[in-house]
């Protein structure tokens, strides 16, 4: 089969799976079987076309045109090659974890649940590969579309809030600001295909450029830049697996690979550099990673003090792009991944939490370190990963987004990273300092309700395998596993930049 | 080894007063002491000192930079520093 | 022969040891940095271990003469805190302490600032365990503020590496300087971990809330490591002469007035990088062998004192100088292994201070610096004073408090004991020491003169504290919090971070709060006409939409004909 | 042979069977019959479709008498493209309507309605191709008269006032649109569309050409429902049985569009005539108002099928919008907008059929939870409803696509704007349907139904897979536009 053909492939596949999943949903050992099937599957086709990427090569499919202008059609390239593996390898462990959490917590529509997933996994496919905007559109609102009954999964008055606010905020920043800028693009430079060095250059000044740019950058709803950030928070509600979806393995990456993309295959990297056009976004991006930061400093619940992080942490992503040095593009390319992991893991332990305690706030969680050292421990690493620490994977993402600024002559930009890392460790290491150092609350005796575990039960004289209450081990082994990948990933930063300065040569 | 802590092997026992605690021995103690303060500062006009900056050969200039030096110390930092910096301790918890 | 980062034998053998148990794991335990010693010490001078990333050299094991006397004292200090803390449980002080002690060697031995910020910040990660291990709400909220404090260090570190590598393109490290911005951002970042004036005070206030095994292993690296740092990236910087004087003199002060005899150390402490960071600025073969001859010195003879207290600490649960008193009694081993370290620290002759102390002080007086020197002469006396006769006196002897706590575990006192041979051993061949310093020694300690001023000065300060405490002057032991440049942070810049916060959260809710409000008034507007019963979608009679056909018509008509005419 | 005479037999063939639906009497067979005749007068257009593409304007004389004494049948690019939308509609539309009028009336009533349906089918194909102005007046009446009685038929009480409304305000249009001709023909002696176009170029500026155009404009303007001549639509589809909504959304204001392009651009001579008069302007103005006045009303309804109607409303506004441009883009957008909101709303007034089927009910309140009873029926009605909105992947987009750039090539950015914020009130009507139907605990009335059969599935999934296939292939709706548009502007006929 050639590289083209495993495109065809990657959407194909889970869209069958969707199917079958749908099919077999009566079953739930077959269901799920069929799930796990589906995801290896696709990670090991998407994985199929990385030698040829690794090489230089582009393929593609060349669809079809639908009115002159707008085409449908499919390319691979590096960053879209990172996209979907990172995608399609983070749903095999998230089916896995689902299986755990969904099981565990007793969740009602599970054959729903995972027909939503599968679709939205070809979405993000289809956002990976796609050659043009236009193809990246649709699957762009498709993701947006199958990821709503997830978010609205629990059905009750609040879920349904946060459901409808997360498709009001996606949607309407698509339409009113995403379309026009596609649209725009097309009347400017007459095709909307991603091409090495961009399609603006010398088809707008810097004063267009720049709107456009402001069109792209809060039409992408999904990279939640401040202020359209806040449906992240509130699509929280949903089970944690859909958490982990939205924030590490499709829907937030959607958004940022969108505005990466955009920046290097649309604008073009030297475009930006010489017009300038894209300094406002530097300060924009700075703001809301900061600020972000911030708020989430305020938060006690567990999901919502994450979610502001990712609000942050999708800051550092954009200030890459629109910094737009090669250096800059990389580590915004990388904190892709970077992040993908990290937070996943972080999320995958709050699922743990509530599915083993029902807890969700931080300020419940005195001594959970104690019932539960591999979820916590995992969290730890996470969360140094999410910091910027070495040896985790985040340390480089952030070194390089940093070298970018310094390129880029903006020295307020590693100033603000820094800070935001120091801000990192007050949000998140109080967390881990809090389950493992304080004692558990005297009052604490597992009311909330009955498979809740006391913590405060525990006793010191138990030994580590008696005191143990971990969630299921289905979820367990997921987030121990992510976390270690962050470790990995520690280690082998040099792929990734290989990888990632391909996106960056401009065939002359 | 908690218990161990917090329990002083026999603090219902009144403390016996062993030979430091009185109060003669201390004077003996301080008296040794200055005589051989006293002893020190006559070894200035054996040795030779090899004076580097000048200054420093001076007869007793360590033994006075000692000896002032400390009471400065000290003095400064109970009339000086306390003041300033002393708070209840429970200061920071609130 | 193995050439493989010795710092990575610890992290690695960390590992394994919380599956490990009782004889065995004590056994693993030592054997890591024993091994490591032996690698060590056959590495030959260059650079034995370099992987390549993203087009750079990094150099992962870089021996020569600084870095192997700072691996060598490393080495010795985790050997002897891992003996120290065998009888603890926790696993976790274990593993924090290999790692924490890996890192630093591996700090040490990094050949370029990208590896070396990565030790640098899983130093910062892996104390911080041993200090949050105490488990009291003090600790961990102290934990949390060492933890910020560490990690920005980290993180200025990082700028100032990426400004040199922007700048410079290269990422060896070598001498740095403070021309460069980045250079002035590495030497903040070496500054807060050696504790620099207004930097410092992360170390007070950490350092006596850690375990009583944690306080030892901390004392040891950290601050050594940044000491070593300086020395690598900045010797004979004049600025640092400066800076050693103020943290030499001033910490002593807060010393005098501070119950908790674990801070006293810890001022102390602070005050001895003083007498290193002097060395550094000096820059000269004598100064810097002097400063890395005081660290290898000072890492002992410190290690001991925390040792001592560690012990003291263990038995009674307290180190305030005001609950304490006349435990010689019932702790004689740890009381003598206590003076031996204090008589260390207060560099009397045959103790290892002397001999590398003064190192620091001939090479002041060498180059002129004079009132520096004075200064530094102030220090010593003031050293001896608060950690000299306070710290055993206010323990061992003093009035009696009535405490028979049991003498230290055996484990304790091997551990006080080995390094109170090694105080005196260096104090009385210090050849030893000499011969693995940087540069070539030959500095002769002992002569009759350099001896005798310097028990001159000792007794006479001695004869200070007792003729203050015999008239009263002296001041007493009280239970208290003194402010120190925590201050600033933990209730200056905490009001200012929580009027931040609360000033965005605020601003936040209100500006989104406000967007809803703002939205539902005009839905509600919007309703009032087109809802079911409003104007534009009720059910008009026929009458009237037959009238707007007519206005429509008329309309018409009359812009037609007035575009004609 | 029949190739010749497909122009008499597009109209004749529905003309013929709608007597034959009577006379049988039988509901079963003048559905058969009604079914033949309208899928046969399909064929019909993609026959003469071809022929145009082949040889240009067809020209045919109605029983051999050449114009301008006879009346002449005269197909070009644009009727053709609104006969094949009409008939297609159609054609989707009456399978469906089978289960819907058995339910509801007897076998003779059947019959009788199938009769109408065909008699309005005749009408509207009639209007749309023949090339006499008076012939138009009758072909109008025809469908006007039988769509009035479709509405009647409707269960609601309501229908008949509302019927009796639309004619009224039918009338009112159709006198208008008489009185225009009747003047154009004291001008130029002439009820022939082409000798029409030669002829007034020469006395454009006169008074009683442009009192037949205001008379034109505002006679066809109630036809097609713009706004403020809107009035009599929203309960006219809200109270009309399912079938006749689909057809009337689907078809009747479609012709409506087209009389007005065959006026002002080809009658009163291409564009340029159209420019120099202010109707852009007033057509700009009163389309904007449309679109957010009809959209933020269809917001609040609690009628599902009148907020549909509205909606209607709003987009005949993006149609008009387009036409008032002027320009070939803009023309196209009018046009494609003109075959896909045919089709979508057609769609969505056949599923919301298949809802009364069941629930009886188009409260939304009594929606609440349909999804999970009818899924298919509800998915169709997201797809559609989607194609309302815009999105992408389907041939509401395309429509979008369009209009965005004839406002574009204007310089109109404020235009784009309130584009995309009308497609956002769009999202919002819809998203408040689809949040009922799938999130939210079944109503009373809900809790006992199922999914609606297939017959009536089928035709409106039809029309839910042109959507998408529209949306991705647009030969045959922006390809065919483009031209059309481009014939218009030079006044060929």
């Amino acid at each position: 089969m050639t590289p083209s053909d495993h495109i065809l492939l990657a959407l194909m596949i889970p869209t069958l799976g969707a199917i079958l999943i749908a099919l077999t949903g009566r079953n739930r050992n077959l269901r799920e079987g069929v799930t796990l099937v589906t995801a290896g599957l696709l990670f090991g086709n998407v994985l199929q076309i990385l030698p040829a990427v690794l090489e230089g090569a582009r393929p593609e499919i060349s669809g079809f045109e639908v009115t002159p202008g707008l085409d449908i059609a499919f390319q691979v390239e590096p960053l879209g090659m990172l996209f979907g593996l990172i995608a399609s390898f983070l749903w095999i462990v998230n089916s896995f974890y689902s299986i755990g959490y969904m099981r565990g917590n007793k969740e009602p529509r599970q054959t729903q649940f995972y027909v939503a997933f599968a679709v939205a996994l070809a979405s993000a496919m289809g956002i990976a590969f796609s050659a043009n905007l236009f193809t990246l559109f649709i699957f762009y609102e498709l993701l947006t579309l199958s990821t709503y009954p997830l978010v609205a999964h629990h059905g009750d008055a609040k879920a349904r809030n946060g459901a409808r606010i997360y498709l009001l905020i996606l949607l309407s920043t698509s339409i009113v600001f995403f379309i026009p800028a596609i649209l725009w693009t097309l009347s400017l430079a007459g095709t909307l295909d991603f091409t090495p060095g961009g399609i603006l250059a010398g088809n707008a000044d810097a004063t267009t450029t720049a709107i456009l740019l402001a069109l792209f950058a809060f039409g992408v709803g999904k990279a939640a830049l401040m202020p359209m950030h806040k449906w992240l928070p509130n699509a929280m509600v949903a089970p944690t697996p859909v958490s982990a979806l939205l924030h590490a393995v499709a829907v937030v990456k959607a958004g940022v690979f969108t505005i990466l993309k955009v920046s290097v295959y649309i604008f073009g990297s030297d475009h930006l550099l010489s017009t300038g056009a894209s300094e406002w976004l530097v300060y924009v991006a700075t703001f809301s990673l900061l600020a972000a930061s911030v708020i989430a400093l305020t938060k006690d619940n567990l999901k919502a003090r994450l979610a502001y992080s990712t609000v942050s942490q999708l800051g550092y992503i954009v200030l890459g792009a629109a910094i737009a040095t090669p250096l800059a593009l990389i580590g915004a390319g990388m904190h892709i991944l970077m992040h993908a992991f990290g937070k996943i893991t972080l999320f995958f332990v709050a699922g743990a939490i509530h599915t083993a305690t029902h807890k969700t706030e931080v300020s419940q969680l005195n001594g959970i370190g104690r019932i539960m050292p591999f979820t916590m421990g995992a969290f730890f690493i996470g969360a140094l990963s999410i910091i910027g620490l070495p040896p985790l994977g985040g340390a480089w993402s952030k070194l390089y987004i940093a070298l970018g600024g310094m390129d880029g002559d903006y020295w307020f930009v590693v100033a603000a990273l820094m800070i935001s890392s120091l801000l990192n460790v007050a949000y998140l290491m109080p967390i881990v300092v809090r389950a493992f150092f304080r004692p558990p609350d005297p009052d604490d005796n597992g009311h909330g309700n009955g498979d809740g575990h006391s913590v405060a039960a525990v006793n010191d004289r138990l030994s580590l395998r008696e005191r143990m209450a971990e969630a299921p081990w289905f979820c367990v082994v997921p987030l121990c596993f992510t976390a270690i990948a962050c470790f990995v990933l520690f280690f082998a930063p040099d792929v990734v930049i290989q990888l990632l300065e391909g996106m960056l040569e401009v065939p002359q | 080894m908690r218990e161990e802590q917090l329990k002083p092997d026999n603090a219902a026992v009144p403390a016996q007063k062993g030979w430091l605690e009185r109060k003669e021995n201390v004077t003996k103690i301080a008296w040794a002491l200055y005589v051989v303060c006293a002893i020190l500062v006559l070894l200035d006009f054996l040795i030779h000192r090899h004076a580097e900056m000048g200054f420093d050969g001076n007869f007793g200039f360590y033994g006075a930079y000692g000896f002032i030096g400390s009471v400065f110390l000290v003095l400064v930092a109970k009339y000086g520093l306390r003041p300033i910096v002393k708070r209840s301790e429970d200061y920071y918890d609130d | 022969m193995i050439e493989f980062p010795p710092g990575l034998i610890l992290i690695l053998g960390a590992l394994p040891v919380p599956f490990l148990r009782g004889p065995v794991r004590t056994i693993w335990m030592l054997a890591l940095p024993v091994a490591a010693f032996v690698l060590l010490y056959s590495l030959p001078e260059g650079n034995h271990f370099a992987i390549s990333a993203f087009g750079q050299q990094l150099e992962l094991l870089r021996v020569d003469g600084l870095s192997k006397v700072f691996g060598y004292i490393f080495l010795i200090a985790i050997f002897l805190g891992v003996i120290y803390s065998l009888h603890v449980r926790a696993i976790e002080e274990h593993v924090s302490g290999l790692v924490y002690s890996g890192a630093a060697i591996g700090a040490v031995f990094a050949g370029d600032l990208v590896s070396l910020f990565v030790y640098w910040e899983l130093t910062a990660i892996s104390s911080v365990f041993l200090i949050l291990a105490s488990r009291t709400p003090e600790a961990l909220a102290a934990g949390m503020r060492y933890l910020i404090i560490q990690v920005g260090s980290g993180v200025l570190l990082l700028a100032g590496l990426i400004m040199i590598w922007h700048e410079t393109g290269s990422i060896a490290f070598e001498h740095i300087g403070i021309e460069s911005v980045g250079g002035v951002l590495i030497l903040l970042a070496f500054g807060i971990k050696a504790a620099f004036p207004l930097l410092h005070n992360w170390l007070q206030d950490a350092y006596p809330q850690a375990t009583p095994t944690g306080t030892v292993l901390l004392s040891a690296f950290t601050t050594k490591l940044a000491i070593y740092a300086l020395a690598r990236g900045y010797a004979g910087t004049e600025e640092l002469i400066w800076i050693g004087a103020v943290m030499a003199a001033f910490p002593i002060f807060f010393a005098v007035i501070e119950n908790d005899l674990r801070r006293v150390l810890a001022y102390s402490l602070n005050n001895q990088l003083g007498f290193m960071v002097v060395g550094i600025g000096i820059g000269t073969e004598l100064a810097l062998n002097g400063a890395a001859a005081h660290a290898f010195a000072h890492i002992i003879y410190k290690a001991l004192l925390f040792m001592s207290m560690g012990a003291v600490l263990h038995r009674t649960g307290t180190v305030l100088a005001s609950e304490l008193g006349g435990l010689y009694k019932s702790m004689p081993f740890t009381t003598v292994f206590c003076i031996i370290g204090a008589a260390s620290i207060s560099a009397f002759p045959l103790f290892s201070g002397f001999i590398s102390k003064s190192m620091i002080l001939s090479a002041a007086a060498h180059e002129g610096h004079y009132f520096v020197w004075g200064v530094l002469l102030f220090a010593s006396a003031g050293v001896f004073h608060h950690s000299g006769i306070k710290i055993p006196f206010f323990a061992f002897f003093a009035h009696d408090s009535g405490k028979r706590p049991k003498e230290a575990p055996l484990n304790m006192l091997i551990a006080m004991a080995l390094a109170s041979a090694l105080c005196i051993g260096i104090g009385v061949w210090p050849s030893a020491l000499y011969a693995i310093l940087p540069f070539h020694v030959d500095y002769v300690p002992y002569t009759d003169s350099h001896v005798l001023s310097q028990v001159q000065l000792l007794f006479f300060s001695a004869l200070a504290f007792t003729v203050l405490m015999r008239t009263g002057l002296y001041p007493p032991e009280l239970r208290s919090t003194n402010l120190d440049s925590d201050w600033l942070y933990r209730r200056v810049g905490r009001s200012i971070l929580q009027y931040c916060v609360q000033t965005v959260g605020s601003m936040h809710s209100g500006i989104y709060d406000l967007v809803v409000r703002r939205c539902k008034r005009f839905v509600e507007q919007l309703y009032r006409h087109h809802g079911p019963h409003g104007i534009i979608a009720r059910t008009w009679p026929t009458g009237s939409m037959v009238l707007w056909v007519a206005i429509l018509l008329v309309t018409y008509l009359a812009l037609y004909f007035i575009d004609i005419f | 042979m029949i190739a010749a005479h497909l122009p008499a037999l597009q109209v004749v063939i529905p003309l013929i069977a709608a007597p034959l639906c009577a006379i049988l009497r039988r509901g079963t067979a003048a559905w058969v019959i009604a079914v033949a005749a309208n899928w046969l007068a399909f064929a019909v257009s993609i026959g003469l479709l071809f022929r145009v593409l082949d040889e240009g304007v067809i020209s045919y004389a109605m029983g051999g008498w050449a114009p301008p004494i006879g009346i002449e049948y005269r197909v070009d690019l644009i009727n053709v493209f609104v006969l094949l939308v009409v008939s297609g509609v159609g054609a989707a539309i009456i399978p469906f309507a089978r289960k819907g009028t058995e339910a509801r009336f007897d076998s003779t009533n059947q019959a009788w309605f199938y009769t109408m349906y065909l008699l309005a089918l005749t009408g509207l194909l009639g209007v749309t191709i023949t090339g006499d102005a008076f012939n138009i007046f009758v072909f109008l009446e025809i469908s006007s008269l039988a769509s009035y009685v479709m509405i009647a038929m409707g269960r609601d009480k309501r229908a008949l006032t509302a019927a009796y409304q639309y004619l009224i305000m039918g009338t009112v249009g159709a006198t208008f649109i008489v009185i225009g001709i009747g003047l154009l023909w004291a001008m130029t002696g002439t009820l022939n569309l082409y000798d029409l176009a030669q002829r007034i170029p020469d006395i454009e500026n006169t008074r009683p050409v442009l009192a037949a155009l205001a008379f034109l404009t505002v006679g066809i303007s109630l036809k097609l429902a713009l706004f403020p001549l809107h009035l009599w639509l929203p309960n006219a589809y809200a109270y009309a049985p399912a079938v006749t909504s689909a057809f009337l959304a689907g078809t009747a204001t479609k012709v409506g569009i087209y009389l007005l392009l065959r006026f002002f651009f080809t009658v009163f001579g291409g564009g340029g005539f159209f420019l120099s008069t202010p109707l852009p302007e007033m057509f700009l103005v009163l389309s904007i108002v449309a679109i957010f006045a009809a959209s933020t009303v269809a917001l609040f309804q609690n009628n599902v099928k009148r907020m549909f109607a509205y909606s209607s409303v709003a987009q005949i506004g993006f149609i008009t919008l387009g036409i008032s441009y002027a320009t070939e883009t803009g023309l196209t957008a009018a046009l494609v907008h003109l075959m896909n909101h045919a089709i979508m709303k057609a769609g969505i007034f056949m599923l919301l059929g298949c809802v009364i089927y069941r629930l009886a009910s188009m409260r939304i309140d009594d929606m609440a939870g349909i999804g999970r009873k009818m899924p298919f029926t509800m998915a169709g009605i997201v797809i559609l409803g989607l194609s309302l909105i815009g999105a992408p992947g389907t041939s509401g987009f395309i429509s979008k696509f369009w209009l965005v750039l004839a406002a574009m090539e204007n310089g109109q950015w404020w235009l784009v704007a309130l584009i995309v914020i009308a497609s956002l009130i769009t999202m919002l009507y819809v998203g408040r349907l689809v949040e009922a139907a799938y999130f939210r605990e079944p109503s009373e009335k809900a809790k006992n139904v199922r999914e609606a059969p297939l017959a009536m599935l089928i035709p409106a999934y039809v029309l839910v897979a042109a959507t998408i296939y529209l949306g991705l292939d647009t030969t045959w709706s922006a390809g065919l536009a483009q031209d059309a548009a481009a014939s218009l502007l030079s006044a060929a006929y």
